[in-house]
């Protein structure tokens, strides 16, 4: 029950908010909503702590294996608090963020569909039942992003974040499907990780452990995905601490630590995760320094953190978990602090820019010892959380490291610590104790209390956690990291090591080195100069191509674009009925050579061909190749004329009467259908163009072809049949049952009438559709007066071109003069 | 120009001619060659004959465009008349018989046509939309004018 | 009762008669939309009675038994796609007769919206594949005339690719159709699976089967085939994309359905490499002529195509899943796409225009509509808990059963440049600031300030409809599933569809050639 | 005679290709016209053609003509012929709009912004 209330009572406080006025008193009331879900959390601590598991289950897809169930176990517990905890800070802050109530309405709504897609999960039991989760936090996110969207930056940032998570969401997707075609549609990972061994034999086991990683490394943000994060620093600041420090980043953390006992035995878990974890470790904390935004900055530190994490859980040992896990409680305490600092600073001085800021540690005393807090704890100097993080860090890379990580592991460890602790002694000289770099102080005062309150609270957890180790923080790390492990693991954290302990001097010799850097940062930056080194963006942008108004057409999907639009789609009839014969007719052929062997092949018996009929069918070819090489309208149209009448003759003469009448006087309609038409629309076009006679070749080439394919189409079906027809039946009772003689007439308005329903109706509305052409003739006035002057000139040049004498011409032009001059007669039916 | 007596005479004879022959056509349809189909378009083609005759003789414009609602004229209605005896003639079959468009035919024969039943509603009906709407294809094709002259009337 | 399954086929043609000959816009309007009420309540009612009584409904026309006359049967597929069809065509038809203008509406929008109609469910109903063309062909003109109707420049020059091309399919479909009276001498689709089944030489069928292919894929917009489609869809009135985007395309699928998967279903596997290929490249080339158009109408119109890629993909798996994918798809597409037309529509009479980039600030002019939008935005790209999404993700796994692991990874491809063409839509439509612009003056889509504010809500009505039936085919995805699996494994048994078609038929008829049994027709 | 007549068919297919792949908007209607005749001819041939004795139960005596192609073909013709007017009226219409009957002025407006 409990757990449902985890879900859905941030989705319902979303959803009432959603139809409550924008009043301040409903929203500051909701900060109490996370307040309780984290102590009804709390409530359950000790269950928790003693190994209990709590599992609610509600079957949604039977057919596709997908459940809604919801399990709290020790991983989830320690998530699940940091969501809650945090989130109640950030409600409380976000109602003094925002000047206008209506704002604070919206992202507040906006935050706890967030929330609750994120409980969502860190609490899903089931693989696939996660995944809406989390393209629900990708959605969320993204609309957190760009909640500025009037400013192009917010877009883009939005914009690209969606691109990226939500293209790893597929990836991710993707091995999921995979994980349900190895498991045979099983999703639940307590069930996936009873056949651990099966899923690893699968041959399609390594593909999905690659889609998955993706989709967990661009969610958190691991290079080469970590571009969108700084990108996404658009975001108003609460929802860069909840999301981008605290909660969705770690998604894809949580996703690999749910998955390591079952997925992590492999070369590929060991090495994608931890080579890639290590660089970013290193590589985020280095451009954490080459940053002027110090919300870029904290981005930065944040995705190297997150590679770390990654790399341990990637190490796999019982250490290294034991790392993560305290890791990640650790790292979102300070890092949500920082970014509410950060945001309490851009509200009361107006910038971010580090080089503008200095000195505010009188302004904003309170501010100032959160902030020292925090940063001592992301230092990692003891005795905060932020050491014991580190310190465990230390231990699992020197102790029982596979082989290809022993070298590497420790001294990624200690330079990326270093360059944390850097950063860290950076941002506190930088923007409290130092003077500005460039200008002069700034006038600023203390921020309100919702403002400084969230980090004072993180700051004093981060030292008091640490502290009371045992008493607070091993109930909390230990069914975490039995979850993770799977088995009953105890380890025992502690604050203080001896002097002698390696682990402990490599801290120190981190500090130290990180300390010296962040004093001496001021030239490190200006040489950097806040440039990006190792930056995807730009393939990024070759890909997708996509600045927020323009796009790129030398990208990939531009020329794409460009190659769909200009090419395929030009506009150009005849090319398209090009493209549609074309692959017609190479269907057909490759199916006709595909079952050749398969088919019964005509036989040509010369005493069946009639003369008469064959005569007329000799005519019938001759009048219609004779149409091609018609240079007027009338010629073409009395050849075709003459096939038609000469088809209506051979349907008499095979003994259809009734077909033989119709053809004739439709075809006699026809014709004079066209000669009111043709008294309407221009002479034979002469085709000028260079390309003539090539295309003269290829409409004839594919002409040939197509007639070809018709013709053995006819042949092959005709000598191939495999059934008696049905036709015996109208036979015999078309004067018995029809009342008629006439067996097709019978067919038609009988037997089959429902066919000749539809096509009366045909006829209908291609009346209606011939009005409804005709009926608002564009006024005349709208054209371009230029233009239709240019026409005519044209018009005269061709018409005189088509003056001869041969006689058709001349029954062409009486027959034309004599409609064009026709209008409708008077007084028959014009009522 | 003025009308020339003696086509006009002509055709006239010839329409008539054409009108009872597509009835013809029409009522034996049942048991010989012919049927609504064919008699509607002996019948329209009567009729454009006249249209192409007039248009013959009767040189001026008059008129821009004819009336054309649907509806509004008795091509309109005759093709709507068409169309209804279509749709009912299955109608009685539906409510009462096994099928829409199952047949029901009258007992006794009646001289020149032959058994009466519904498929015979239905031919007459598919003459009827037949006649009318080649009838009304033909007079909007004959009405609408050659962009050229329309261009040229407003005085370019 | 049988025999009024032919109501989805008789109330549009009344209607449209009586439409045609209406005495003024307002009655014609109440005629119109009462039939199509009817209409609904009709398509509930069979859809009601086949789920309830698990059977086939059957009539035959004229009363002439199967498989002489026609023959017309509805199935679950065909009552799902008549409820849809007719769910739609209610929204279309209050959305268009409230925002299409006078002179479309006096020259015929509603007669010629209510035969296309009619064509549609005949296509659904009927079951003898001539009668099919037939239906396919008062449908296609139907769609010509609606998208002709008002004649501005680019519907003409959509309606002549639009008309040649669809003639083309026509045409193809047509001359299968002649062949396989030739090769099988019958045209009851029943009675054609049946003989099909056992043919002593299969090599005709897969031709035929092919031609079919060709035929059908033009009318559905797959690639190499898909012209017509992108060069009209952006041309009529919103309330005749709505409709076009929603259903005409997917006729052509029903099509396939049908002929391929109900009629030849031996013949898939050979041909199983042409559906996919061509599965394949419809996907790709769909959505990558959908990317940065500058129309919003032109960007769904290029969705389409390439979620008729989707579709087809999961009928070429020729696996139950697949196809129950695809059923899946097809409603959910069929709901949101027309609604995602309507809303553009609306959009554009917001906004005076038909470019994007004229657009913007729709977030702060007209909340509703956006998160409209941008809900049904999230369905059509497939962002979970949405219709989109099961149906997604069903045709995955379908695709990794299948062992077709390209095609698996090409509809991830895709799906992400879905998102990406969609929400550039969101981008410049709705959260990029507002932009002045010059008023088109040539534009004619909805003028909203014309409408008094009961026709501002029934505009918007028909999409808060829809993306609440997107909504709720998410939610309850364990039931909408369940139904798209029992329509594929109905599909794919045949024989329940063949015993209540041709009953106690007797094959051996025409073999001896004696005289029929008996049976009441006819009464003197 | 199915040799004869197949070969027609071709004929008229290969004729009709040829005119659709025109510039002109007349040749298009021409084009749509032979599709017509070949299409009619070819649903001719399914039926059995040494069999030709008229279809009406008075006139003629077994073996008959195959009626049902005939059936066929006449819808499908009526059908083709509404097309062929609706076709007419809408090249007529190309004209009068763009004043040329070049279908390749047809280009679509796709211009890739930016």
């Amino acid at each position: 029950m409990f757990n449902w209330l985890l879900i859905f009572g941030p989705m319902l406080t979303a959803g009432t908010l959603a139809f409550l006025p924008a009043h301040k008193r409903f929203l500051q009331l909701t900060t109490l909503i996370p307040l309780a879900l984290f102590a009804g959390l709390l409530a359950h601590a000790g269950d928790i702590a003693d190994g209990k598991t709590f599992r609610t289950t509600y079957q949604w897809v039977d057919a596709l294996g997908l459940e809604l169930s919801l399990v709290l176990d020790g991983l989830s517990f320690l998530f699940a608090l940091i969501i809650t905890g945090i989130g109640t800070l950030i409600v409380f802050y976000t109602n003094s963020y925002f000047q206008k109530d209506d704002e604070t309405h919206r992202f507040l709504i906006y935050l706890f569909i967030f929330m609750s897609a994120m409980l969502g999960i860190v609490l899903s039991g089931n693989f696939l039942g996660m995944f809406i989760f989390w393209e629900l936090t990708t959605i969320s996110s993204y609309l957190l992003i760009g909640f500025k969207h009037d400013y192009s930056v917010a877009r883009i940032g939005a914009r690209q974040a969606l691109i990226v998570t939500g293209g790893g969401g597929l990836a991710l997707l993707g091995g999921i499907a995979m994980v349900g075609v190895m498991s045979g549609g099983v999703y639940d990972f307590a069930a996936l990780d009873a056949m651990a061994g099966e899923l690893a034999d699968h041959a399609l086991f390594e593909a999905a452990l690659i889609l998955i990683i993706i989709g967990a490394f661009t969610k958190s943000a691991q290079f080469p995905f970590h571009f969108w994060l700084p990108g996404a620093m658009e975001a108003p600041t609460p929802a860069s601490s909840f999301l981008h420090s605290a909660t969705m980043v770690k998604a894809g953390v949580y996703l690999l630590a749910r998955l390591a006992h079952t997925f992590g035995g492999g070369d590929i878990w060991l090495y994608a995760l931890g080579s890639i974890g290590l660089f970013t470790f290193v590589y985020g904390a280095f451009m954490a320094l080459s940053a002027y935004d110090l919300k870029a900055i904290l981005a930065h530190t944040t995705l190297s953190w997150l590679g770390v994490l990654i790399a341990l859980i990637g190490i796999n040992t019982k250490d290294s978990l034991k790392a993560a896990m305290v890791g990640i409680l650790a790292h979102a305490l300070y890092k949500g602090a920082l970014f509410l600092v950060v945001g309490a600073i851009d509200y009361e001085t107006g910038t971010r820019d580090i080089r503008k800021l200095g000195r505010l540690a009188g302004a904003m005393p309170v501010t100032a010892v959160a902030s020292a807090l925090v940063l001592l704890s992301m230092a990692g100097v003891p005795p905060m959380l932020g050491f014991v993080a580190k310190e465990t860090l230390k231990v699992a890379s020197l102790e029982h490291v596979p082989d290809a990580f022993a070298a590497v592991f420790p001294v990624a460890a200690v330079v990326g610590s270093a360059l944390t602790v850097a950063a860290a002694t950076m941002i506190g000289l930088e923007i409290f104790l130092r003077k500005p770099q460039h200008g002069e102080d700034l006038y600023a005062h203390e921020a309100p209390l919702p403002m400084w309150f969230g980090p004072l609270i993180l700051g004093g957890l981060s030292l008091i956690l640490a502290l009371f180790l045992h008493q607070f923080l091993d109930p909390i790390i230990n069914p975490a990291l039995s979850a993770v492990y799977s088995d009953p693991a105890e380890v025992e954290l502690y604050l203080l090591p001896a002097l002698d302990d390696l682990a402990f001097q490599l801290s120190l010799l981190s500090i130290a080195i990180g300390v010296v850097i962040g004093v001496t940062n001021r030239p490190l930056r200006d040489s950097l100069q806040n440039k990006s080194l190792l930056d995807p963006t730009h393939v990024y942008n070759k890909i997708f191509g996509i600045g927020d108004d323009k796009v790129d057409v030398r990208s990939l999907l531009g020329q794409g674009y460009r190659f769909v639009n200009r090419r395929l789609q030009d506009g150009i009839l005849r090319h398209y009925l090009n493209y549609v014969f074309f692959t017609f007719v190479l269907i057909m052929i490759a199916v006709i050579i595909q079952v050749w062997g398969k088919l019964k092949l005509p036989s040509f018996e010369l005493d069946e061909i009639t003369l008469l009929e064959t005569f007329i069918a000799v005519i019938i070819m001759i009048s219609a190749v004779a149409t091609t090489f018609a240079r007027r309208r009338l010629g073409a149209v009395v050849w075709a004329g003459a096939a038609g009448v000469n088809i209506a003759l051979l349907f008499a003469l095979f003994g259809a009467p009734d077909l033989a009448f119709t053809q004739l006087l439709i075809e006699v309609l026809t014709l004079i259908f066209l000669m009111l038409a043709f008294r309407l629309l221009p002479r034979f076009m002469q085709d000028t163009s260079r390309f003539t006679t090539f295309r003269t070749m290829r409409d004839g080439v594919i002409a040939v072809m197509v007639g070809l394919v018709f013709g053995l189409l006819a042949l092959l079906a005709s000598s191939n049949r495999e059934a008696p027809p049905i036709r015996y039946w109208f036979e015999e009772n078309a004067y018995e049952l029809g009342q008629g003689h006439n067996i097709v007439n019978v067919i038609l308005v009988d037997f089959r009438g429902l066919d000749t329903l539809g096509e009366t109706t045909v006829l209908v509305i291609a009346a209606l559709g011939v009005l409804a052409l005709i009926s608002p003739m564009p006024l005349l006035d709208m054209l371009d007066k230029h233009f239709k002057e240019r026409v005519r000139q044209q018009l005269e040049a061709e018409a005189a071109l088509e003056k001869d004498s041969s006689i058709i011409s001349h029954i062409y032009e009486n027959i034309n003069r004599v409609l064009l001059a026709g209008d409708d007669f008077r007084g028959d039916d014009n009522a | 120009m003025r009308e020339n007596i003696f086509t006009s005479f002509t055709t006239r004879l010839m329409v008539s001619f054409l009108f009872m022959l597509s009835l013809y056509l029409l009522l034996r349809g049942h048991n010989y060659p012919g049927g609504g189909f064919i008699g509607g378009l002996v019948g329209a083609s009567g009729v454009v004959s006249l249209y192409i005759s007039r248009a013959a003789s009767n040189g001026a414009v008059t008129r821009n465009s004819p009336r054309i609602r649907p509806g509004s004229n008795f091509w309109g209605y005759l093709m709507f008349i068409g169309i209804t005896m279509v749709l009912l003639s299955g109608m009685w079959g539906l409510l009462f018989g096994n099928a829409y468009l199952d047949a029901w035919w009258y007992t006794s024969i009646i001289p020149g046509i032959g058994k009466i039943g519904t498929p015979f509603f239905f031919d007459v009906g598919v003459y009827l939309t037949v006649v009318a709407v080649i009838i009304s294809i033909t007079r909007v094709l004959a009405n609408v004018k050659n962009p050229d002259d329309i261009y040229e009337e407003t005085g370019e | 009762m049988d025999r009024f399954i032919v109501l989805p086929l008789l109330i549009p043609l009344t209607t449209a008669i009586l439409a045609m000959i209406a005495p003024g816009r307002v009655p014609r309007r109440w005629v119109v939309r009462t039939a199509l009420t009817l209409n609904l309540a009709a398509a509930l009612w069979i859809f009601a009675t086949i789920l309830r009584d698990n059977t086939v409904l059957v009539t035959n026309a004229g009363a002439w038994p199967a498989p002489y006359g026609i023959t017309l049967a509805v199935d679950e597929l065909s009552a799902l796609m008549l409820t849809i069809t007719a769910v739609l065509a209610l929204g279309v038809g209050i959305f268009g007769d409230i925002t299409i203008d006078i002179t479309r509406e006096r020259f015929g929008f509603l007669p010629i919206l209510n035969f296309m109609l009619m064509g549609i469910n005949l296509a659904f109903i009927t079951g003898d594949i001539f009668n099919l063309y037939v239906a396919f062909e008062v449908m296609l003109t139907g769609s010509f005339g609606l998208l002709v109707l008002g004649d501005r420049d680019n519907q003409i020059k959509g309606g002549i690719k639009y008309m040649i091309i669809n003639l083309m399919s026509s045409t193809i479909f047509l001359l299968a159709i002649g062949l396989t009276y030739g090769v099988l001498g019958t045209l009851n689709m029943a009675h054609l699976a049946e003989r099909a089944a056992d043919v002593e030489s299969p090599g005709i069928l897969t031709i035929l089967a092919a031609m079919y292919l060709v035929g059908f894929s033009i009318k559905a917009a797959a690639v190499p085939f898909f012209f017509w489609l992108p060069a009209s869809y952006h041309t009529p009135p919103a309330a005749v994309t709505a409709i076009f985007g929603g259903i005409l395309t997917k006729v052509g699928i029903y099509g396939m359905l049908r002929v391929h998967v109900f009629i030849f279903p031996n013949e898939m596997q050979h041909l199983q490499w042409l559906w996919l290929l061509m599965a394949g490249a419809t996907m790709l080339v769909g959505v990558t002529g959908a990317l940065y158009q500058r129309e919003i109408r032109r960007v769904f119109s290029f969705l389409i195509i390439s979620h008729v890629g989707y579709i087809m993909m999961g009928i070429g798996f020729d696996s139950r899943v697949g196809l129950a994918a695809a059923i899946f798809y097809m409603a959910h597409h069929m709901i949101v796409k027309t609604a995602l037309f309507m809303m553009a529509g609306i959009l554009e009479g917001i906004h005076k225009a038909k470019d994007l980039h004229r657009m913007g600030g729709t977030v702060n002019r007209a909340p509703v509509l956006s998160v409209l939008f941008f809900i049904a935005a999230m369905a059509l790209s497939g962002i979970p808990p949405l219709s989109g999404f099961f149906a997604k993700f069903a045709l995955l796994s379908a695709a990794f059963s299948a062992e077709q692991y390209i095609l698996g990874g090409i509809s991830l491809i895709v799906s992400l440049l879905t998102i990406i063409a969609v929400y550039r839509v969101w981008h410049e439509g709705f959260w990029k600031p507002a932009v002045d612009h010059i008023l088109d003056p040539f534009i004619e889509e909805i003028v909203l300030e014309r409408l008094d504010n009961v026709q501002r809500r029934l505009i918007v009505a028909p999409s808060v409809v829809l993306v609440g039936l997107a909504i709720g085919m998410g939610l309850f995805a364990n039931a909408s599933y369940e139904l798209a699996d029992r329509i594929a494994g109905q599909l794919l048994d045949r024989t329940r569809y063949v015993d209540a078609v041709l009953g106690d038929y007797q094959e051996e008829f025409e073999a001896e050639n004696t005289l029929p049994p008996t049976f009441q027709v006819g009464r003197e | 005679m199915n040799f004869v007549l197949a070969l027609t068919v071709g004929v008229l297919f290969g004729v009709s290709t040829y005119f659709l792949l025109k510039r002109s908007v007349v040749k298009l209607l021409l084009g749509v016209l032979m599709l017509s005749y070949g299409t009619e001819l070819l649903i001719f041939m399914m039926g059995d053609l040494s069999e030709r004795n008229m279809p009406i139960l008075e006139l003629g005596e077994e073996p008959f003509a195959d009626p049902i192609p005939q059936a066929l073909i006449l819808t499908a013709i009526v059908i083709g012929f509404g097309f062929t007017a609706f076709t007419l009226m809408l090249a007529y219409r190309f004209y009068f709009d763009l004043r040329t009957e070049d279908l390749d002025q047809m280009v679509e407006e796709t211009e890739v912004h930016g």
